[in-house]
């Protein structure tokens, strides 16, 4: 067990637990958290594999370690987009949910909105 | 003297995370904000240590980790306020 | 000299490890908001800085240590800041905590 | 050594840790919290995984920018949480997710189990051409050299996304400014510090982008710190968001990516083709294409905080 070994389990990991709270979350803000996570799971990945590739005295492929910062940008560019969405939906209809039925009246009005 | 500084730098990330507890547990978000803002000095902290066993370019990272966790902490203080 | 610059850096390190430490403990352990962000200055402020006063015989050049303190002074301005923020948005809740 | 594998290991739970509660955790503005914390700990896994580059972009952007998006829409959302808890999907779904997960941990710990050997790697081929170029940091070689197409597109990308945002606001504030994020006491901490540090940052910001050439750096990193300073003088108040219809605003959001792309269409000129650059000329003219791509990436990422237009304009 080396330290990429161990990062690339935790990517794995990362992965998984990010796919579920994608699939499960009802909140749309809740599932862009979610597939972040997912995303910075696949880096690792990325990252792992690029340490492996250590070679002519670099701590690790340059290569793949180029394409996670690349990653990187392109994902907040996709989080900021995914969250105006959310918001404009959440501006036109008062509510911000993915559900198709429009919910009816919430049973518990403003009982959770306490901190 | 390497091995030092890094078992000093996992010794002070394992104390910020065990502050990370008051992220669960609250009760304000104002006690969350703060965990995660002695998680950022934390991380500053072991990035330095980091730097001092030689490894190049954590320096330069303690630095940017240190304005953009200023700039977040605002940011996070911010959003909490106007609610 | 070089015994003496390393013993220097050891007692300083771990003075601000001890902070840290000290900073998490009253994290969890004080009683309320305000106490719990007095806590998490000192470890901000002292803890920081003690690594780094530690820190500087270690690195090599004016300019790598200059960094450090800028670091720190850094940290120390946006620490300040922030915990005088968050207090005042504490007070604005009326101290539910 | 020993150490130093407990170190990993402890970071590799904590990072797990702070993920399971980004995902569980009841309030959202919790769970934004847990996000930021995961961001600044992956950028220390990326240091131990000898990626500095990677830890300063994933510092820069991945949990500070993007952390500032999120809790500002969190904030927004919040009236929504509570309606939402009815809407938690059946257990028979959670039970399918749930499986559909571990399935895809399993596979990709299988690969990270059994990877292959000897383990592939373009670090030589990358390494062989540094001298030509005299660039000292392969990462900045591979973005601005030899994969300089997909830096090109991504930074198409990024201004798409920009436009996509825009186009959410209502006709009426088409080219107006967007929201301030929230008028700040002009006499508070926050207006000093929003004075005090923007000097610091952006000479740091110059220096992450000087400092890529030859060590971790480059101009993403430094076009984050300097997005987060403009952020800091508008969230305290002391300048408004520009209006969007701002001709000097779109041209320095155009200018990186078209400077980019003109130095590479006169790679025509020569005999490798497009994006090509003259043998013992590289290293000055990528300066001068990052220090360009700088400034629009950085106007990109604070406009895309800053969201979509929510004032008409001005006349």
């Amino acid at each position: 067990m080396n330290a990429a070994t161990l990062y690339g389990l935790c990517g794995a990991a990362l992965v998984g637990l990010g796919l579920y709270g994608t699939i499960v979350h009802p909140q749309p803000l809740r599932k862009i958290l979610a597939f972040n996570l997912l995303g910075g799971g696949v880096f690792l990945q990325f990252g792992v594999i690029a340490r492996r590739g250590a070679a002519a005295g670099m701590g690790g492929d340059p290569v793949p370690q180029a394409m996670v910062i690349t990653g990187i940008v392109v994902a907040f560019s996709a989080t900021a987009l995914a969250v105006a969405l959310v918001l404009r939906l959440f501006q036109e209809t008062g509510k911000a949910t993915l559900g198709s039925e429009p919910p009816a009246s919430p049973a518990r009005d403003g009982e959770g909105a306490g901190r | 003297m390497p091995e030092f500084l890094i078992a000093t730098a996992g010794f002070i990330l394992m104390m910020v995370a065990v502050g990370l507890v008051r992220i669960l547990r609250g009760p304000a978000n104002a006690d969350r904000m703060m965990s995660a803002q002695l998680l950022g000095t934390g991380g500053i902290a072991a990035l330095l240590l980091g730097a001092g066993t030689g490894a190049s370019g954590l320096l330069d990272a303690a630095l940017t980790l240190a304005l953009l966790a200023a700039f977040a902490a605002v940011a996070f203080v911010n959003s909490a306020d106007r609610q | 000299m070089r015994a003496l610059l390393d013993i220097v850096t050891v007692l300083a390190v771990l003075a601000g490890a001890v902070f840290f430490l000290a900073g998490t403990v009253g994290l969890l352990r004080f009683p309320d908001s305000l106490t719990r962000l007095h806590a998490l200055t000192k470890a901000d402020n002292l803890g920081l800085g003690l690594v780094v006063l530690g820190l500087l015989p270690q690195v090599d050049g004016a300019l790598a240590a200059l960094k450090l303190v800028a670091i720190w002074l850094l940290a120390q301005l946006a620490g300040a800041t922030v915990s005088q923020m968050i207090a005042r948005s504490m007070r604005r809740d009326g101290q539910r905590a | 050594m020993t150490i130093a594998l407990a170190l990993d290991a402890g970071l590799a739970l904590l990072v797990l840790g702070v993920a399971l509660w980004t995902i569980g955790a009841g309030p959202t503005f919790a769970a934004v919290v847990g996000f930021v914390a995961f961001g600044l700990l992956l950028a220390l896994v990326w240091v131990r995984l000898a990626a500095v580059d990677v830890a300063l972009t994933e510092a820069a952007i991945g949990s500070g920018v993007t952390g500032a998006v999120l809790i500002a829409a969190a904030a927004r959302l919040r009236p929504t949480e509570p309606q939402s808890v009815g809407e938690r999907p059946g257990a028979t779904m959670r039970l399918v997710a749930a499986l559909l997960s571990v399935l895809v941990f399993a596979g990709l710990a299988g690969i990270v189990l059994f990877p292959a050997d000897p383990a592939p790697t373009l670090g030589p081929a990358a390494a062989a051409h540094l001298p030509e170029l005299d660039v000292g940091n392969p990462v900045t070689a591979v973005l601005l050299a030899y994969r300089s197409v997909d830096t090109l597109l991504e930074k198409v990308v990024l201004l798409l996304a920009l436009v996509g945002v825009w186009s959410l606001a209502p006709d009426r504030f088409w080219g107006g400014a967007p929201g301030v994020l929230r008028p700040a006491r002009p006499d508070g901490a926050l207006a000093l510090l929003g004075r005090v540090l923007p000097p610091i940052g952006i000479v740091v910001g110059v220096y992450i982008l000087w400092v890529g050439a030859i060590a971790p750096g480059g101009a993403f990193q430094a076009a984050a710190t300097l997005a987060a300073m403009w952020l800091l003088v508008m969230i305290a108040g002391l300048r408004d968001p520009p209006e969007t219809r701002l001709r000097s605003l779109r041209l320095l959001l155009v200018a990186g990516p078209a400077v980019f792309l003109a130095v590479g269409l006169a790679g025509f000129a020569l005999p490798d083709g497009f994006l090509s650059y003259p043998v013992g000329h590289a290293k000055p003219i990528i300066i001068a294409i990052e220090a360009v791509l700088t400034l629009s990436i950085a106007v990109i990422l604070g406009l895309l905080v800053a969201g979509p237009p929510e004032r008409e304009r001005q006349r």
